[in-house]
């Protein structure tokens, strides 16, 4: 999907297997994206209406674009994040009370000082930004210094989360009504709102950070060899702090998008991260086992998963069958784009 | 007759022997030398309250907590003396809460309870029942659970029935739509009786408005986040056609609100349920048409009042009738017109409840179909 | 110039180096032999910085040092080149040789490839290596790997003023002979710059490059022998405190095999791996398969085993034509297997004694699916007799014991459930001349009581002493069969002559 | 050396740590009735991470329990008045099914346990769903009754529904420790290669290994389906974290190979007074997530043995 070694020409054989492997997620989605259609011209011409596939199409038009890019750029954040930690072999599942916290505190912040962009309540955003790094810290620290394994660690940290947004509100919902803030949503460039643009922005920095730090190549180190990074002089536990730290930063960022995209924060603005993300992850490309993928995959993985979200009302499936078809689609996307000659065996 | 058959039956037999014997206000003798601690009860000095829900980060259930604790400090206590049993929505924690908090207090409690799903309310009652506390259930129960069925200590059942007044709000929109276009619902949790009631509601509104298409129907779960996506996905399969939107509550209208401000929709008509003081004041803007007050706050503090007060003895549920012990509760509609007034009164500053007026804002027996 | 004073480590129940004195001159080769758990690895690990001694001084140039982790010895000079597979695969090769030291390439907190893949070129060309920096790390050989594992150690030329110490460990093992010669000559070339410590099995290897010899048992150098005066058989002796006689391959116990035919390949060919293979194995016969590594060797053997299928031809087992292979098959049919990943294919950490030698024949312990603990760990213990297992018990974790003890019980595993026709691959790898020993010893007793054996041998040596026949395989494709009674064999310099 | 002679021991004493906590705040927490009827409602969350420990066991996780529960407390609603009792075997065939479906997913088709799991509990709900109608729906008293009534009796004061839970773990415990299978597990959670190389039919292993949580899952819902006289397919919602949480508490670490059903007992009993300590200490109901995360990871810290984890703790 992504060229993780940056700057290497391509080699010479064009269509390899490892190479249709290594994009068919992007196969997946286009498949996706012209499938659905497909749904709404045949709607159409068994009710004797004219349509002419794709140009008719409702699914296939930027508005839906953009509707698809709302949807999904506070999960793609939140998916960025923890595709670090995936690459390096860990998982974090503290995502929902991060983004809850973050959410919440900035919105305190926000409202406290001023309740608009245009005075010292701006600070909101970097402060909801360490408070995101303070909690992904934690996260590590509980982890890398306890020892504990990160999928009980953070899942551990995600019930503490949660309950600090919810101590912290009490269960009230803070409304953020600032118009420039909510500009975020409201304001469109090129029939897209700004904040696709902010998520873009963010992207291009985890690509930045992935291809061309120290801190991102670490993270392929540690998820392709973590005893053989350790003895290469890698100081491994130092790269998982930052990682960890690193993810707290990217929900935080999500966690302020799902304000702008709504406009309330709450304890229930993490709700449904956790899965969502981790499955745009895995279904991107990205192995759970670690050391391979990136944040282009994640990208793929998380249109892929919101483009069946929409895709499926937009066809009218019945509301009972989207759990499933989306449980199998996940399953053929990750399928299509698993090397099994490169895996011996799956858990 | 096979032995295991047999013996079933007879457990049976004493299970349902012994819980109508603590029903009567018998068991506490059988109870006892049953179970070894002093059951059921005329009446208990100084019950635990509480006041078992399904969290805090809805504004709805705050309300409830609010109530339940305006309750608690009328009778002189501080608030805190009110214990909260939270289930996080499972069903499974909310039982297992009730019985350890019944074993802690050895059963002097009198419990108000919205118990997550209406199946868990038979296990939930019968728990009380047999340690001899008093519970009040609002919302969830099966039709076939009854208080008067369990003597005393099953009080009172408090319900709404949404279905009229969620049939009230669909004839405000379809009005506002010009009695034609197409309308999109917004439901609740597919299963949840209120979600149900709500949806039909608008399809009976709907049988007088035969211009008026009822274009789809979706679960959004209440949740806010998960109404915006299927808002706005709705708005690309159909587009202009929408012209209404019928929610099945508030929360779920923030979401379908903010879809339509993304797409710079302005004045489409939405209307939706429960009163929350943030609907209320978009209902003043015009934002929402119309949305039902159900008095969370009151239902709060009139679920914990009555389970206190039968506990305590001040008044014998046996004797009431049944219309005092399976009602609705009070509904208030709430339009752009007396928006303002019904902010004043109800959310501003919370009217002082007479919290022994058990029955008085009530709106009669609760019917079955 | 770097020297150990004195060194004393100790684990839980281990007393591993026991006042080790050691000492490596500027510009030196120093060999450091020994036995499995003689504690050469304990000792490297202290040199190079993952352990810390107990007791003694390590001093550089007279100073006093102490290292907390192998960066910290990094920074002294100190590197080690890793046995295979320490590479980082899914990293490129510039990324692996600077792992750790990307900051000389970082500005403003952004990489610059060009100036790392430079960097990484000039490094490579030190070992003689002319790949694209920006190859995939998993594209590469094993041998190219063990170079650019060098090329990497060799960054410290540039980081480091002082001398340096490279540990070389076991670089030798995945190399083919001419492979050795050229990393041989390169160590040669870089003692002006570098000292080397070279550990390693193969003796001939250790003796022919190393100007001192450090002989290591029990914890304790027991001798230090300079290149002039060594003498093979002396070193062994001190290692093992016995002399290795000239009866290593128990030649005088090979007895000719019989007539009746075990296993049958007919013109087998499995995809691109190997073609056309035929041959028929004996009772009582060691067929090796002889070939430079991926020639195919391993893949027949896999097919034997049932977890490959092949292509074409036909395989018949004990006249049984081999319709569907699965490992099941093969074990039901007598197959056993002893692979070369001990630790990861042959045994199971985790589990006992007794529960890793019935794991291939639980059927045989168990009635309706429920085990018979008690007869398994009967038949623990008496194998655990009669090939003097050492373990405390039955019960013990298969994963603490020993290379070689491992090996026995893996061996056991098959032996005990009737299995006739052996596979071994690599069966002394890593293992110690004593270990060694007891395998060859195996192998003898298992062809008398009529099993057949096929063997990929990890020196043509072996290969030549333990076999009835070989088959000389390249690039996939047969080339020649010898046959050798005792006394009468072929050299491995007709074997290398058509491997090649 | 003295540690390592208690760490075996340590979720034991994690666990006797807390009882003894939360009994000395609040004495009432001793009464002996009030313990066996805490022990006994948590028997369905027992009983679906006792499956979930096979999967775990083997170094995957099953994360379509709760959805199998939910499905599972639709199925028995619905088909209890056509089958009676025999509705039992329904749910049970079901869930075996769904397990193994999701196991051959995971080892056929190379999906991670965590996601084919995902996946396969989505179709699950969906068949949830379909089936109640998206409805919650109530069964019949009397049929209840008949058929499932002495789930919920009491013996010489012990309920059955630990009886249950007593005969299904030492199923489960002569599973693990006593049958070829179980240490084909054993044998696939350590060092699936080498269980490879033994002949062993490591895929056949693992697809029965999620079938057995599936099967497990199935129980428990059947169990919760009858205690709440109903099902929804959202009925079980909130078990799958909580039974996680027990297996992994427990001591049976991510890893696979290592820990166990009688980990699971303590990991479960570890959650269960956690959560009602609570209730015992009043905790406010804000405070009481934030403290349940804070306990977990003490209780982690404590239970797991790290030396187990074999190399790096990922």
């Amino acid at each position: 999907m992504v060229d993780t070694t940056a700057g290497i020409a391509p080699r010479a054989r064009f269509l390899t297997r490892e190479r249709i492997i290594k994009w068919a997620p992007l196969l997946v989605l286009g498949v996706l994206v012209l499938l659905f259609p497909f749904f709404e011209w045949l709607e159409d011409v068994r009710a004797g209406d004219a349509h002419t596939y794709l140009l008719d199409s409702r699914f296939f038009s930027i508005r839906n674009a953009a509707r698809i890019g709302i949807s999904a750029t506070p999960a793609l954040m939140v998916a960025i994040g923890v595709t670090f930690i995936i690459i390096m072999g860990s998982i974090d599942l503290s995502m929902e009370g991060t983004v809850s916290v973050c959410a919440v505190i900035f919105a305190f912040v926000f409202i406290a000082w001023g309740g608009t962009v245009l005075s010292w309540a701006w600070l909101a955003i970097p402060i909801a930004m360490l408070v995101g790094a303070a909690m992904g810290f934690i996260n590590g620290l509980v982890h890398v210094k306890l020892k504990i394994p990160s999928f009980m660690a953070s899942l551990a940290m995600g019930f503490v989360g949660t309950g600090l947004a919810l101590l912290l509100t009490g269960g009230d919902r803070v409304r953020v009504e600032d118009p420039i803030f909510r500009s975020l949503l409201t304001e469109r460039w090129f029939n897209f709102p700004v904040m696709v643009y902010v998520a873009l922005v963010f992207l291009l920095i985890a690509w930045f950070i992935q291809s061309r730090t120290t801190l991102g190549r670490n993270f392929y180190a540690v998820g392709g060899g973590e005893e053989l990074a350790h003895a290469s002089g890698l100081n491994v536990e130092r790269v998982r702090l930052m990682g960890f730290t690193l993810a707290g930063v990217f929900f935080a960022v999500g966690a302020l998008l799902a304000v702008g995209r709504i406009g309330i924060a709450e304890t229930a603005t993490g709700n449904n991260f956790m899965f969502v993300s981790i499955t745009a992850v895995v279904v991107g490309g990205t192995a759970l086992w670690g050391g391979i993928g990136g944040v282009w995959n994640t990208l793929v993985g998380v249109l892929i998963v919101n483009v069946i979200n929409n895709g499926m009302v937009v066809i009218g499936l019945p509301a009972f069958l989207q759990d499933a078809v989306l449980g199998i689609l996940v399953i053929i996307a990750v399928v299509l784009s698993t090397d099994r000659r490169s895996v011996s065996f799956v858990k | 007759m096979s032995f295991i058959k047999k013996f079933i039956e007879q457990e049976t037999t004493n299970r349902r022997d012994l819980l109508l014997a603590s029903a009567y206000g018998l068991g506490g003798v059988a109870a006892a030398g049953l179970m070894g601690s002093g059951m059921a009860r005329a009446a208990i000095a100084d019950p635990t309250i509480a006041w078992s829900y399904r969290n805090r980060t809805n504004p709805y259930w705050n309300e409830i907590v609010s109530g339940g604790e305006a309750f608690v400090e009328s009778l002189g206590k501080s608030k805190d003396f009110l214990t909260h049993l939270i289930n996080e929505g499972s069903s499974e924690k909310s039982l297992a809460d009730v019985k350890a908090l019944l074993s802690k207090t050895n059963g002097d409690l009198a419990l108000a309870i919205d118990t997550n799903d209406a199946p868990n309310a038979r296990p939930v009652v019968e728990a009380c029942v047999e340690a001899g506390a008093y519970v009040s259930t609002l919302w969830n129960k099966t039709d076939d659970l009854h208080p008067w069925d369990f003597g005393d200590n099953y009080v009172s059942h408090m319900s709404w029935s949404d279905e009229g007044p969620a049939e009230q709000t669909a004839r405000v929109l379809l009005e506002a739509m010009g009695g034609k276009g197409g309308v999109v619902h917004l439901g609740g949790i597919a299963s949840n009786n209120p979600a149900i009631e709500r949806l039909n509601g608008l399809k009976n509104a709907l049988k007088d408005y035969s211009d008026v298409e009822l274009l789809d129907a979706q679960p959004a779960d209440w949740d806010t986040q998960k109404a915006n996506q299927i808002m706005s996905s709705f708005l690309t399969r159909y587009g202009d056609e929408i012209t209404g939107v019928h929610c099945a509550n508030d929360t779920i209208a923030y979401g379908v609100l903010e879809a339509l401000r993304a797409e710079g929709i302005a004045g489409m008509p939405v209307v939706s349920y429960d009163g929350n003081p943030q609907a209320v004041e978009l209902v003043a803007k015009g934002e929402i048409l119309a949305t039902v007050f159900t008095n969370p706050h009151w239902g709060g503090g009139i679920t914990a009042a009555l389970a206190y007060h039968a506990a305590v003895g001040h008044f014998k549920p046996s004797e009431e009738p049944e219309a005092h012990r399976e009602f609705y509760g009070p509904t208030i509609f709430v339009t752009p017109d007396d928006a303002l007034d019904f902010k004043a009164k109800y959310l501003d500053s919370v009217p002082t409840y007479d919290w022994t007026d058990f029955w008085g804002p009530s709106n009669g027996q609760i019917q079955y179909t | 110039m770097y020297e150990l004073r004195q060194v004393d480590k100790t684990f839980p129940g281990v007393h591993a180096l026991k006042a080790v004195d050691f000492k490596v001159n500027r510009g030196e080769i120093v060999g450091l032999v020994g036995e499995n758990g003689a504690g050469k690895s304990t000792l490297m690990k202290v040199i190079y910085g993952a352990y810390q001694p107990d007791g003694g001084t390590v001093t550089i140039d007279g100073t006093t040092v102490r290292f907390q982790n192998p960066r910290q010895a990094m920074d002294h000079g100190i590197g080690m080149v890793f046995q295979e597979q320490s590479l980082i695969t899914n990293l490129t090769v510039m990324e692996n040789i600077f792992l750790g030291y990307e900051a000389q390439f970082v500005s403003l907190g952004v990489i610059n490839w060009k100036a790392m893949a430079e960097a990484a070129k000039q490094q490579l060309a030190k070992v003689k290596l002319d790949i694209d920096p920006a190859t995939i790390t998993s594209e590469l050989s094993f041998a190219q790997r063990q170079l650019v594992e060098l090329a990497k150690v060799l960054t410290l030329e540039e980081r480091v003023d002082g001398d340096l110490v490279i540990l070389l460990d076991e670089p030798t093992s995945v190399l083919a002979k001419e492979e050795v010669e050229l990393l041989f000559n390169l160590v040669r070339e870089l003692t002006k710059r570098a000292s080397f410590i070279f550990v390693s099995h193969r003796m001939d290897e250790v003796l022919e490059l190393s100007d001192r010899i450090y002989v290591m048992k029990d914890g304790e150098v027991v001798d230090v022998v300079a290149h002039d005066n060594a003498d093979m058989d002396a070193i062994q002796h001190k290692m093992v405190g016995r002399d290795v006689d000239k009866e290593y391959y128990r030649e005088q116990k090979q007895k000719p095999y019989g007539n009746e035919i075990l296993l049958s390949f007919k013109s087998v060919s499995q995809g691109r791996r190997y073609q056309d293979i035929s041959f028929d194995l004996h009772k009582g016969e060691v067929l090796c398969l002889v070939g430079t590594e991926g020639s195919g060797r391993e893949a027949i053997l896999r097919t034997v085993f049932g977890l490959d299928a092949p292509t074409a031809g036909t395989v018949e087992i004990k006249g049984q034509t081999i319709a569907r292979f699965n490992a099941r098959t093969g074990v039901d049919l007598g197959v056993g297997y002893v692979p070369r990943e001990r630790k990861v294919e042959g045994i199971v950490a985790g589990m006992n004694v007794y529960e890793n030698m019935t794991l291939s024949q639980m059927q045989n312990y168990a009635a309706g699916g429920v085990l018979r603990v008690g007869e398994e760990k009967s038949l623990a213990r008496d194998w655990i007799k009669r090939l003097a297992i050492k373990t405390p018990n039955e019960n013990k974790d298969c994963g603490g014991l020993s290379g070689g003890n491992q090996q026995k019980v893996v061996l056991a595993k098959w032996r005990s459930g009737g299995s006739d026709i052996i596979l071994l691959d690599h069966p002394t790898r890593g293992l110690d001349i004593g270990a060694k020993e007891d395998v060859y010893e195996m192998v003898r007793e298992m062809c008398d009581a009529g099993a057949g054996i096929i063997l990929v041998a990890d020196t043509l040596e072996e290969a030549i002493g333990l076999s009835h026949t070989i088959l000389v395989i390249k690039d996939g494709e047969f080339q020649k069969r010898f046959d050798g009674t005792p006394g009468d064999k072929a050299s491995p310099y007709d074997l290398v002559h058509h491997m090649i | 050396m003295k540690l390592d002679i208690i760490k075996p021991y340590l979720p034991w004493i994690t666990l006797l740590v807390l009882v003894l906590v939360v009994g000395i705040a609040n004495p009432a927490f001793f009464d002996p009735q009030g313990m066996i009827a805490l022990v006994a409602d948590i028997v369905p969350l027992f009983i679906m991470a006792l499956g979930m420990t096979f999967a775990i066991y083997i170094g995957g996780i099953d994360l379509s329990v709760q959805q199998m529960a939910n499905l599972v407390t639709v199925i028995a609603t619905v088909y209890l008045a056509q089958f009676g009792i025999g509705v039992a075997f329904v749910c049970v065939l079901a869930g075996f099914l769904f397990g193994a479906a999701s196991g051959f997913v995971t080892t056929r088709l190379y999906v991670p346990s965590f996601v084919s799991t995902l996946a396969m509990g989505f179709v699950a709900l969906s068949g949830a769903k379909y089936l109640s109608g998206e409805r919650a729906l109530s069964m019949d008293a009397t049929l209840r009754n008949e058929s499932f009534g002495w789930m919920f009796g009491n013996t010489v004061g012990i309920p059955h529904e630990l009886i249950i839970a007593a005969v299904l773990l030492v199923i489960a415990w002569f599973l693990q420790t006593r049958t070829t299978f179980g240490r084909s597990l054993k044998a696939v959670g350590s060092g699936e290669l080498a269980a490879v190389a033994s002949g062993l039919n490591v895929d056949r292993i693992k697809i029965l290994a999620f079938a057995i949580s599936g099967t497990f899952a199935a129980v428990a819902g059947l169990m919760f389906s009858v205690k709440l006289s109903g099902g929804d397919a959202n009925l079980a919602n909130g078990f799958l974290l909580l039974a996680i949480v027990a297996v992994l508490v427990g001591g049976t670490p991510l890893t696979g190979g290592v820990g166990g059903v009688i980990n699971t007992v303590i990991g479960t009993l570890i959650v269960v007074v956690i959560r009602s300590a609570m209730v015992y200490l009043e905790i406010d109901a804000t405070q009481q997530q934030m403290v349940f995360g804070v306990v977990l990871i003490a209780a982690i810290a404590l239970t797991i043995d790290r030396s187990k984890l074999r190399g790096v703790v990922k």
